[in-house]
């Protein structure tokens, strides 16, 4: 970190505090979501890393997608994600964010995650166990101290691509952003 | 709720967790290991492995699917496919490891792979998983998980004793039961349809067979083989030796179920399921000399073709050495004429009694004919020519199994010698010994080879069930003279130990250990070292390539004359099957040549 | 409390139906005319079976009929039982159950949804589980669930390291 | 009645309060609910059409995803049904197997949630030791299947692999543990805590006739002095070869359905070390042949267990082929998630929606499928 002041660039020195504080959105949007307290409290008290829960999406920095999505999720989660405040990084958990996953053909879920939301690390896991979380958490904060989750920045300058994906599916999206 | 205790103090007790250890897992400092069952990542033998694509049939999420990896060589009975796993997909049930026919796919306990590039989440696993790290094994597949079904349905047989006494066949069949549960065990891997000669839909017609749609497997049988009750029974059965269950289990039966499958289908019916009812005839003829099985094989494609065939042999009978030379007790006549008839019934001309060569030219055949088919097979036995074998005590296998197959009174003494380690010597030796039964009551043959018993050519059931009928096994001696009486009557067979059969490029060149010699009593030796064909009905007339002993012939079974198509044993041996094969080839080759394609 | 025979014959006595049979144990499966279903509940309503565990559907598209599976079960005789009857696919039309247990309007909505049953008297039938669905019901059988996949998403192919066939 | 007083708010599905992915629309009036809808479908993944599309031997994978909270009841369903319509007997040291896993299950699940209605109303000392205390049988699951949450360890014809018996001791252990170290603190820092009796007395409250109007099973009817319990009623896996209560409350409220999750846990315990003590040897899979061509003959069964919210059930059809022809998940709290939030939420506090929702045990995943 120290050298980081060295270096001394103000960004760097946001980057630095963002990776020690990170807001997690509280919402379980698949079975993913069943490891998340155990993470969170005693046995793996992710609060270690300076990561906890936060209540509303304009707090929360950090949005964890734990598994498949349902497009009717997926509308509720884009509408969470544009009401986050930049920085804001998403985490895939587990198959079904990569290749759709056990739903692979089901009529009602998503199956490529970063064709609707720019997702930082996938964490590979059906369901990923509390230790693979800990492991991407992690890596992302390591990301966000080098400057590296540039998700947010992706999503703007490409907001053409993915509003098309996202009223592929859905049809109609009210916008915040 | 009055009977409810509370106190405002009571809460207080959490205090103490202040003074305790704290339960948390300082991970990554002080990691947790998983459990030793652990289902994590899948790591896979690719040497063990033979590409069967089990693992993709059970795969739920259609996470597997097999890539092509040209550096693991391709050996009998294998694919040159492995398993590759999408991380995007997988959800780490472990069904593939539940059902991997050879045991070769397990998981680790590893469980951490994090990536930023999802592209990154698809791998092949060997040795090492996902992460290319070493991880303790985790999750193994036990007898209870065990998905395959690897104990094979028996066969009924008759008893030993109970069959020594007859002719009458020897193994009864599936019932339908069996049949089906047997069919069952098939993972539909089609490993065995790269391995058969004939590349029969194997696993198709076993599906038949599972479904109860007998006609359905009969189809898909005669696809590729028009003597299925032959094959059904005295088929060498390479398909089973490669069969994916046999590498933890027994090999499925593959053999009896399609013999099932074409027993309960009544000939009358075969017209109407295999659409032969109303052939288009082409008015083009063809002669097929020979009513072996490669002869069979290329009149019923021929026919089906709408060819007309004439099929020309020198017995009295269809069939060749499927009659004359295999004993009813392993191919009932019954059976095999089911086949013959379902093919005379196409429209096809027999002509029995007529040796090409004396009878008729093969020119003239030439000329009456568009095209010949020649699969005259070999029927001359071959003799070890020691001295004494001369001797009228001394006969030669294959005409005794043909006199036997033609119901004529053969010579049988008490106590009589069969040289030979192949499935010919195994044939007379055991209808030598029915015949003994049946005389004097009593089995007492003995069977000498120069090949010890590992080597031996003839079947290993057949090795077996011969010692249960009571003939002793002689391995490894080679035949040294024959020794005569003044009488002219036999004395005894004198033999030494045969060191090596082989020399190193895998020549036959036996030689032999003379220290070591055996004498073993008779008044009677059977030769059954192998048999000689007889081309000159071929070499008078034309020059014709030959490649070693065997006629050369293409991929479509043409020999270097344009016209003459040949097949079975005097172009490519050894076995049934093959016959079949070449004839088929024959068949398709000669619409070819007719039509100018060829 | 009574046994499976003793209720097979309370039913085959007032509710004539076409079939009964004790499946296993504590197990009744009664198939019904679809005109005398509603009298039917109500009647094992009134007899103890007081607890609807769900209402099923099946469609035997071959048949060109819907099943209708009510599941009963009676906390005096510890029995279960699977009332069934079947209506015509098309219009797959039927009466509701709502008056005899109010609960049974989201049964049904459930099933409109997902096979285009209608319930006469079931106002409340609209779009419950899905969101803007535009196509058959999903659980009928003529859906094809991985033709419709194909069509709306696309899988990754992992830069053509995929090997798919 | 007065609009300009009505407020209209969509609690969940993001939303702490909520339990999983699921929302509740209503309508307050002052700080009293006056109207409620359920906001469900948020986690249909249309499990059952894609049973339809799979053999067999693959849905014993699939299932489990159904109700993540408690995952093995899923997998003890599907078992029983392909076991009654293909009428196949299942010997007894699996069924004892089943029956040990589903009480673990069974504990776990109400730890679980006595954690969540804890944090319900800001204990969050109990929401932390709950998931901790889970997190020890999860240990005991992963040694004896090999996974924490998704075991895939009930199959047609009995379980995957044979229990050591280090791990039965393993589970004898932390049971003893649980009843003398952790429940008595819990007994302490929660059942005897003054504010949170308050929070929950005379809550939430559902009658017997209520409940059994809409179909509502378990702690729900049970906390009116009803011991309906199907483990009891139909006996299946190895409960009849085992002495237990039925615990059951006097008000029909969110505190009695609390220590109705407590006793059972209790009662769990006590059925686990009966079974662990006379648990038969021999076979724990019945041989069903090859597992691509699993096949039983035409027929259906409705078949259902006790999990820890009551009757949780499915019907299922074979048409004689390796597929299911169809299979009708019937979730324990599908009744009170659709149509208990509409009759039966109006009147409660805006305070006490969380506690209403989370102490009925609704499990969105379940009827949303």
């Amino acid at each position: 970190m120290n050298n980081n002041f060295v270096k001394g660039s103000w960004q760097e020195i946001l980057d630095w505090a963002q990776n020690k504080s990170i807001n997690m959105l509280h919402y379980c949007t698949g079975c993913g979501a069943i490891e998340l307290p155990p993470t969170m409290t005693s046995r793996y008290d992710m609060s270690r890393f300076g990561i906890g829960p936060a209540a509303t999406p304009r707090q929360a920095d950090m949005l964890l997608v734990t598994g498949y999505l349902s497009t009717k999720t997926l509308r509720r989660l884009i509408y969470t994600y544009e009401q986050m405040q930049a920085p804001k990084f998403v985490v895939g958990f587990g198959s079904c964010t990569i290749n759709g996953g056990m739903y692979w053909d089901s009529y009602n879920t998503i199956k490529q995650l970063d064709k609707y939301l720019p997702v930082e690390i996938y964490i590979a896991g059906c369901m990923p166990r509390p230790e693979a979380i800990l492991d991407g958490l992690l890596k992302l904060k390591k990301m966000i101290n080098n400057g590296e989750a540039d998700g947010y920045k992706r999503y703007e300058e490409n907001l053409e691509f993915y509003h098309q994906n996202q009223e592929a599916v859905l049809g109609e999206v009210q916008r915040t952003q | 709720m009055a009977n409810d205790k509370k106190s405002i103090f009571s809460p207080v007790t959490a205090f103490k967790n202040l003074v305790k250890k704290p339960e948390t897992v300082r991970y990554p400092a002080e990691s947790n290991d998983a459990a030793k069952r652990y289902r994590g990542f899948h790591i896979n033998d690719l040497e063990d492995c033979i590409g069967c694509s089990t693992c993709q049939e059970v795969c739920v999420n259609d996470a597997i699917s097999m890539v092509e990896m040209l550096d693991v060589p391709a050996e009998e009975g294998q694919r040159s496919e492995r398993p590759q796993i999408d991380y995007g997909r997988c959800c780490w049930c472990g069904l593939c490891v539940d059902v991997c026919t050879t045991g070769s796919l397990e998981m680790s306990r590893d469980y951490s792979y994090i990536e930023i590039d999802p592209d990154s989440f698809i791998v092949t696993p060997a040795e090492k998983d996902i992460n290319q790290v070493d991880h303790p094994l985790g999750y193994l597949r036990d007898e209870h998980s065990d998905l395959l079904d690897l104990k094979r349905i028996d066969m009924e047989m008759l008893e030993p004793e109970e069959r020594i006494n007859s002719f009458i066949e020897i193994v009864e069949g599936f019932s339908k039961e069996q049949a089906e549960k047997e069919a069952s065990r098939c993972v539909e891997c089609e490993i065995c349809t790269d391995t058969c000669p004939a590349s029969m839909n194997i696993p198709q017609y076993i599906r038949g067979i599972f479904d109860d749609d007998l006609e359905e497997s009969l189809e898909q049988i005669y696809e590729d083989n028009p003597l299925p009750e032959i094959c059904g029974r005295v088929c060498t059965h390479t398909c089973e030796g490669v069969c994916a269950i046999s590498h933890r289990g027994e090999a499925v039966s593959i053999r009896w179920l399609k013999r099932y499958a074409v027993d309960n289908v009544d000939s009358a019916d075969y017209k109407k399921v295999l659409g032969t009812e109303k052939i288009e005839q082409n008015n083009k003829k063809v002669a097929v000399v020979g009513a072996g099985p490669a002869g069979l094989s290329a009149a019923h494609y021929l026919s089906v073709m709408g060819y007309q065939i004439t099929v020309y042999d020198s017995k009295e009978k269809a069939g060749g050495m499927m009659r004359y030379g295999i004993p009813e007790y392993r191919l009932p006549y019954d059976a095999l004429d089911k086949d013959i008839n379902y093919i005379k019934s196409l429209g096809v001309d027999f002509v029995f009694n007529t040796r090409i060569g004396e009878n008729i030219t093969l020119d003239e055949l030439h000329e009456q004919y568009d095209a010949v088919f020649a699969a005259t097979g070999l029927h001359n036995g071959r003799s070890t020519r020691v001295p004494g074998t001369d001797n009228n005590n001394v006969y030669q296998a294959v005409n005794l199994l043909a006199d036997i197959a033609r119901g004529k009174e053969v010579p049988v003494t008490r106590n009589l010698v069969v040289i030979g380690g192949g499935n010919v010597a195994m044939d007379i030796a055991r209808s030598m010994a029915r015949i003994q039964m049946d005389k004097y009551g009593e089995v007492n043959i003995t069977v000498t080879s120069l090949e010890t018993e590992d080597i031996m050519p003839a079947d290993q059931e057949e090795i077996e069930e011969a010692r249960e009928e009571g003939i002793v096994f002689k391995p490894g001696r080679g035949p040294k003279e024959i020794e005569v009486n003044e009488d002219g009557t036999l004395a005894q067979l004198c033999t030494n130990c045969c060191v090596s059969v082989f020399d190193e490029e895998m020549n036959f060149s036996p030689t032999f250990d003379d220290s070591d010699i055996e004498n073993y009593e008779c008044d009677m030796v059977i030769e059954a070292i192998g048999q000689g064909g007889d081309n000159s009905y071929i070499d008078d007339q034309f020059e014709i390539e030959y490649a070693g002993p065997r006629i050369k012939i293409n991929d479509y079974s043409q020999t270097s004359v344009d016209w003459l198509f040949a097949g079975g044993d005097i172009a490519l041996g050894p076995d049934v099957i093959t016959a079949i094969k070449t004839g088929h080839d024959a068949a398709v080759g000669i619409d070819m040549y007719l039509n100018d394609e060829l | 409390m009574r046994n499976e025979k003793e209720l097979l014959e309370l039913i085959n006595v007032h509710l004539d139906p076409p079939a009964a049979e004790i499946k296993r144990k504590q197990n009744v499966s009664v198939s019904i005319k679809q005109e005398n279903l509603i009298q039917a509940l109500s009647f094992l309503k009134s007899h103890s079976y007081q607890h609807l565990s769900t209402i099923s559907c099946v469609d035997w598209l071959d048949e060109g009929e819907f099943e209708l599976v009510y599941h009963l079960f009676s906390y005096d005789d510890y029995i279960n039982i699977s009332l069934k009857t079947r209506i015509k696919r098309e219009p797959g039309v039927f009466q509701t159950a709502k008056e005899i247990w109010p609960v049974a309007e989201f049964y049904e909505r459930d099933i409109h949804e997902f096979f285009g049953v209608e319930f006469k008297g079931n106002d409340n039938l609209e779009e419950m589980i899905l969101e803007n669905w535009q196509h058959l019901p999903p659980m009928r059988k003529d859906f094809d669930t991985r033709k419709f996949v194909n069509d709306n998403y696309e899988w990754r192919d992992y830069n053509g390291q995929k090997h798919t066939d | 009645m007065d609009k300009s007083t009505q407020t209209e708010i969509f609690f969940g599905p993001n939303h702490p309060g909520v339990p999983g992915n699921y929302g509740i629309n209503y309508n307050f009036e002052g700080d009293t609910v006056t109207a409620a809808e359920a906001n469900a479908g948020h986690l249909h993944r249309g499990f059952e059409k894609l049973m339809e599309e799979r053999i067999w031997i693959k849905n014993t994978a699939l299932v489990p995803r159904i109700c993540v909270e408690e995952p093995d009841i899923n997998e003890m369903v599907y078992a029983m049904g392909f076991e009654a319509i293909g009428e196949i007997e299942v010997p007894r040291r699996a069924d004892y197997i089943r029956s040990i896993i589903l009480e673990l299950a069974r504990i776990q699940g109400h730890i679980f949630s006595i954690g969540g209605n804890a944090a319900g109303i800001g204990q969050y000392t109990i929401m932390n030791w709950g998931t901790l205390t889970r997190d020890y049988i999860l240990d005991i699951f992963e040694e004896i299947t090999g996974a924490r949450v998704y075991h895939i360890y009930i199959r047609p014809g009995g379980v995957r692999q044979d229990i050591e018996a280090e791990t039965f001791a393993k589970i004898l252990d932390l049971m003893n543990e649980l009843e003398n170290e952790r429940f008595p603190d819990l007994e302490k820092t929660l059942f005897e805590n003054p504010n949170a009796q308050k929070r929950w007395q005379g809550k939430a409250v559902i009658t017997k006739e209520e409940a059994i109007e809409m179909g509502a099973t378990g702690p729900v009817l049970r906390a009116n002095g009803v011991p309906h319990d199907l483990r009891k009623m139909m006996p299946y896996a190895a409960y009849d070869d085992v002495e237990f209560e039925v615990p059951t409350g006097d008000n029909g409220d969110a505190w009695d359905r609390i220590k109705i999750a407590r006793d059972d846990m209790l009662q769990s315990i006590k059925i686990i070390r009966q079974l662990i003590n006379k648990i038969p040897d021999g076979p724990v899979q019945t041989d069903l042949g090859n597992g691509l061509k699993y096949r039983i003959p035409k027929g259906d069964a409705y078949v259902k267990i006790e999990s820890k919210r009551g009757e949780y059930g499915y019907y299922m059809v074979s048409d004689g082929s390796l597929k299911p022809y169809r299979v009708h998940v019937r979730g324990a709290s599908t009744p009170l998630g659709l149509y208990g939030v509409r009759e039966y939420l109006p009147g409660t506090r805006i305070a006490d929606v969380p506690v209403w929702a989370k102490s009925l045990g609704i499990c969105p995943p379940e009827f949303d499928r």
